[in-house]
């Protein structure tokens, strides 16, 4: 167990183990061992992602990126969820889990190509377990379930070899949960079992639809139907993200088959940098949502109870600064991409009328550029 | 369907977009728009703006995230005898919706042998140029322009996206309504007095050298290049097509009739494309009169590519001029 | 009240009003005042419409129909349902709802043009407030949903005026409940509180698979993470899906939301007249569900409690008989559609180039059969 | 790929469809098969007949009733290293699953930039002819040969169906497979002993008058033709193209470079259709050869018919020779 944990718990629908003004809580369904030393490495995450979330928004201002999707005031819901996994596990994100790719080991560099228009993705999934951002709301789902039945297939579930137990954490939005592919990957999970976990991150909005326009029961609530638990989390809480998704994870692993976990969060900042919400949301919305802050509660914590001083913040400050500095000098020297690599992997083996008109496309390219 | 007043003149097309939404609510009280964001934000290209403010929830109503059912419902609502306007917030985004469209709107008129109406129209913006991410730049006219019970067309000027969007929507057919969204604010223009009928071409440059023929986005290419092969004194009848689905095949066998010779000109890839159908009819109808085959000028059988390199990837000035080039040779 | 009803339930998860053996129960939630006679025209129904499905079935053995899909075992479901709904109430079938277009008033011959290749449905589905039969899985959920925004537009929903206030009424079979669309329709209903009641004829088979291929869990337990109710009703038992889907009706016609019924039956005959059972399920299972007839048992309630005699089953006898000769002869008179009809109805206004294709067509027709 | 042992001659397509897929499976451990009943029923049409029994419940799937989720967790099976085979029950059923052919299963190879790939095979049992109800006879080739990234075939023969649906499965790519349902058990054909190329058309008839090409259901009724228009004295070349995406062009104009006379053959409605794109590429690829321009003869543009309708609406005989003599009227 922790070092500093009270004993009462405030909310009982809604996990939470660290309250906004920093104070651990108990939970008796996720009880967690972690130590001040743990939490301060997942107070570094924290700060470290919101420093790449707010570089980039910076870049795209500056014209470097065509767009960026912020994942500003929900730092908790992704670091906690991505260091619940194990290295072998797979995670299908969407577009915003930036957090989750950090914790990963993905370079950040890697997600702007898509963002900066030099790449549509362009890294291999396996390399991180870490899939291709998916546009397409909540197509990934299905991914991760078919991902997970092979998982099954491959034996790598419930053999009690913590080496070898795999399991998948797929991410969507609230917005995502009316959509028919989530709902399938649901079915398939519940039917067959799958030892996948659905990680909803509901930020209260799709672009300028609150989540009220989906549904007008909590999210986690679908999963019964379904044939497995859903549970609710303080989503700004990064401990209780974290033990949520590692019980969660544990299950599927043992082949107890899928959770469905709602973090109930907040999209701080606009949908992405095109969006422009005074057209649909109070900023007094977003203050209250404020005083919830994912990183104070950590920093808190560390200061008044764990007894951090200000070396440690300091180091993580400058930690940040070098990020950012990388993502920077980064995102301006990713190379553009060749014209003629347009036609490259299209398919595995290219046709030949797809050779034709690339050779076509080349000189002309080098007809008009000469 | 109504003129506009006469303020009203020198509108983008996302403008006059809007304002003939508006005529259409204001004529029939059983038109009612649907999609994502399209109440309080307006769409995220703003289209619908102001719309919901003005004519309800009930009217206007932001839908839950499932383009599925965005088009399933509609067809329901049609049944229950609404006009419904579904906006698909992106080209790409129109899959999901994909099996509603083909296998129940195109259909459903003729499965209850006439009795029933499925006066829908889904308005799609289309097409690339504007340095989006993947999925938001696709060209999708063709896979509805296959699909019997459809009809597809394409608006590139603000007075036809003012008035086709009227008709359309009148129309007691399905239309998809193909909006080019890299000129929903590239140029404002005047409101016409009255209509084009909405399934005719436009000759909207004469010329007697080539005929070249296009729809929606890449119109403004079409015309810049007439501009430039007039210096070179070749002079391009140029053709706004203006409906994919049916297509006024007079319009452009008569002018193919005279130049001898057809550049047809989108975005969407070639192969299988609605370059393809053009030819393969103008082949068949003005066989005689063809100096040359049917050249097309489109995007290439790829997936559309990352912005950076959309420049080069879609038909442009310099690719169209090539193709006069090539045809004239022969 | 029902004149004749025993005290005790026997199922509580399942509600049954009158048992296989044709005794009447009570259960607390469905109370159903229902006479006699009104009981024995119920009977009436489910004996007619068994008489058509077996017709049909016989047609399509001797060639005059392609296909059918029988309703053999579901016929209760199906008149309990349909008799609950009222004129003005609109249903949307699948392809296997004959008795509730029966109940909607629908001349069987009707149904039949699209089983003999004539037409593809032919009919006005607001005629008798019955849709076409749709034939994609599930895709019938989401009209269902759009009409019923249709209806809560009109305001014809809580007025209080039972001439005005509306219920639509969506059919689809245990496996569609894994589709996308049914899933979504259920978002819909769910958030926008449509006057919608989905009934779901769970038959235990979807083809050749199993419930169990689509959920380990009850189906009607869906509909409670959607934000509705969901019941499962002994779909064998006229009475208790009368009761269930009136109420439910009753509900969404007050704007008190969407109800999901889970009917519990079973498909006694194979899918469709193409489909061989022996490959995928035991005869021993149809026996059993043999014992839970759903005419049998309303026939002995008839007979033992309710005492009605011989007459009354012969006349139902004579007038299963006229319909089967109606059924018979109508379907051998219907008239093939003319070969240029197939350009009919594809607009509503004809293209020119369509106009040019049927005109080529019509040539070569007649030049072929010259 | 294995070619079948002596004994299996004689087989109808459907059998030799199962064959193919048990080849593959015990070759490639990896394969997997999925669809709805593919399992203890063998599918609506038997194909995957016994083979749930040979390989396990864990290798041939009876999933869930949900095309968009077959083709979903096929693309999420291929990233785990796996090669399915996802049977679609009939043509007008995969449009639920068209978003995820689209968006995922067509681009996702070229979006990891290369780095994975989508080894996927989409069966789709295909076209009219066998009295079915709606939705049951659709020919959906075009909506995915138009799509960049997909490749489509359809065999016409139990030796091809042996060795094309091998090959298919191999092939790294993802592959549309269209299967002409009416022939399944059509003929019986022995299996020649090594596959024609996947992506190759074969020229199935020599002539010298007319070329008429086709591919999958109609080429019985292009061989039917070519014995009837001999006897008037008209020599047609038939070819079966085999590959729709992509097309073997050298095959077809080198032979109309000789016939001077071509004309493509589907199910298909004809407006944007593959015939289309075949009449613009040999239009520009021969035009000089051409005495005629390419005629189609395909499905109209019409919802596909009930079925007491479906044999005037079908490319037939009749139609293919009326076609025949119009072409040499030029
Ligand atoms: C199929 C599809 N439809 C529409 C869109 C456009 N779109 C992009 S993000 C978004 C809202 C998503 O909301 P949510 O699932 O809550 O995720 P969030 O952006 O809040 O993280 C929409 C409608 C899309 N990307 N895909
Ligand atoms: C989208 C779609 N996929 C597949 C089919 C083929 N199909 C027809 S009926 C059926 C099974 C339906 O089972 P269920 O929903 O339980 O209804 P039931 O036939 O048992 O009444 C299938 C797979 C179809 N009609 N539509
Ligand atoms: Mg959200
Ligand atoms: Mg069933």
């Amino acid at each position: 167990m922790s070092e500093h944990v009270l004993a009462v718990h405030p909310e009982p629908d809604l996990v939470q183990l660290l309250t906004p003004e920093g104070q651990r809580v108990e939970h008796p369904d996720y009880p967690l061992d972690i130590t001040d030393d743990e939490i301060s490495a997942l107070y570094r995450d924290l700060v470290l992602v919101r420093r790449i979330d707010t570089e980039a928004i910076a870049l795209q201002r500056q014209g470097e990126l065509g767009l960026w999707a912020s994942l500003l005031g929900q730092e908790a819901a992704q670091i906690g969820s991505g260091r619940a996994l194990k290295g072998h596990d797979m995670a299908f994100p969407t577009y915003r889990e930036h957090g989750v790719a950090w914790c990963r080991g993905v370079d950040p560099l890697t997600l702007l190509g898509l963002f900066r228009g030099t790449n549509l993705g362009g890294f291999d999934p396996r390399e991180h377990n870490f899939n291709l951002y998916t546009i397409v709301i909540g197509a990934q789902t299905l991914h991760a379930a078919g991902y997970a039945m092979g998982v099954v297939r491959d034996g790598a579930v419930g053999t009690g070899d913590p080496q070898r137990d795999t399991a998948v954490l797929a991410f969507f939005g609230d917005g995502a949960s009316s959509q028919g592919d989530v709902n399938e990957a649901f079915v398939w999970a519940g039917a067959g079992n799958l030892p996948v976990v659905f990680f909803c991150q509901n930020n209260q909005w799709a672009i300028s639809e609150p989540v009220t326009t989906q549904s007008r029961v909590p999210l986690f609530q679908r999963a019964s139907g379904f044939g497995f638990a859903g549970v609710r989390v303080d989503g700004n809480d990064v401990l209780a993200c974290l033990a949520v998704t590692r019980k969660a994870l544990d299950h599927a692993r043992n082949a107890q088959g899928p959770t469905l976990i709602e973090a109930f969060t907040y999209r701080m900042n606009p949908h992405t940098t095109n969006d422009d919400t005074r057209r649909y949301r109070l900023g007094s919305e977003v203050e209250t949502w404020k005083l919830k802050d994912p990183i104070e509660r950590v920093r808190a914590y560390l200061t008044r109870v764990a007894g951090f001083d200000h070396t440690f913040f300091e180091k993580v400050e400058e930690e940040a600064k070098a990020l950012a500095e990388h993502v920077r000098s980064g995102c301006r020297a990713l190379p553009d991409p060749t014209p003629e690599s347009v036609f490259d992997n299209v398919h595995v083996t290219m046709s030949d009328e797809l050779r034709e008109q690339r050779s076509e496309f080349v000189d002309f390219v080098s007809e008009v550029s000469a | 369907m109504s003129a506009p007043a006469a303020t009203t003149n020198n509108w983008t097309m996302a403008k006059a977009l809007n304002e003939g939404m508006r005529k259409s609510m204001e004529l029939d009280p059983k038109v009612v728009i649907m999609g994502e964001d399209v109440g309080k934000l307006g769409g995220v290209f703003r289209i619908t703006d102001g719309l919901q403010k003005d004519f309800g929830e009930d009217r206007v109503i932001d839908t839950p995230l499932a383009e599925s059912a965005i088009i399933g419902t509609a067809v329901g609502l049609a049944i229950r005898g609404y006009r419904p306007v579904c906006e698909i917030q992106f080209d790409g985004f129109v899959f999901p919706g994909f099996d509603q469209i083909v296998s129940q709107v195109a259909k459903f008129h003729n499965r209850s042998a006439g009795l029933v109406k499925m006066p829908i129209t889904i308005r799609i913006p289309s097409g690339g140029g504007i340095g989006a991410v993947e999925h938001h730049s696709e060209s999708v006219e063709t896979y509805f322009a296959h699909t019997a019970g459809l009809k597809v067309v394409a608006c590139s000027t603000p007075s036809d996206a003012y008035w086709m969007i009227q008709e359309a929507i009148a129309d007691d057919d399905p239309v998809i309504f193909i909006e080019p969204k890299r000129l929903y604010h590239a140029a404002r223009a005047d409101i016409e007095a009255a209509p084009t009928p909405l399934y005719e071409a436009r000759i909207v440059r004469p010329g007697q050298h080539v005929t070249v023929a296009g729809y929606g986005p890449t119109m403004s290419t079409l015309l810049e290049s007439a501009k430039a092969a007039a210096e070179d004194g070749i002079e391009l009848e140029v053709i706004d097509l203006r409906s994919v689905s049916p297509l006024d095949m007079p319009t452009v066998v008569e002018s193919v009739r005279r130049t001898g010779r057809l550049i047809v000109v989108h975005e969407a890839p070639q192969s299988f494309g609605v370059g393809a159908e053009i030819a393969a009819r103008v082949t068949e109808q003005a066989f005689y009169s063809l100096e040359a085959p049917v050249l097309r000028v489109t995007g290439y059988d790829t997936p559309y590519p990352p912005s950076r390199l959309e420049h080069e990837w879609l038909p442009n000035l310099d690719r169209v001029l090539d193709a006069v080039d090539k045809i004239m040779e022969y």
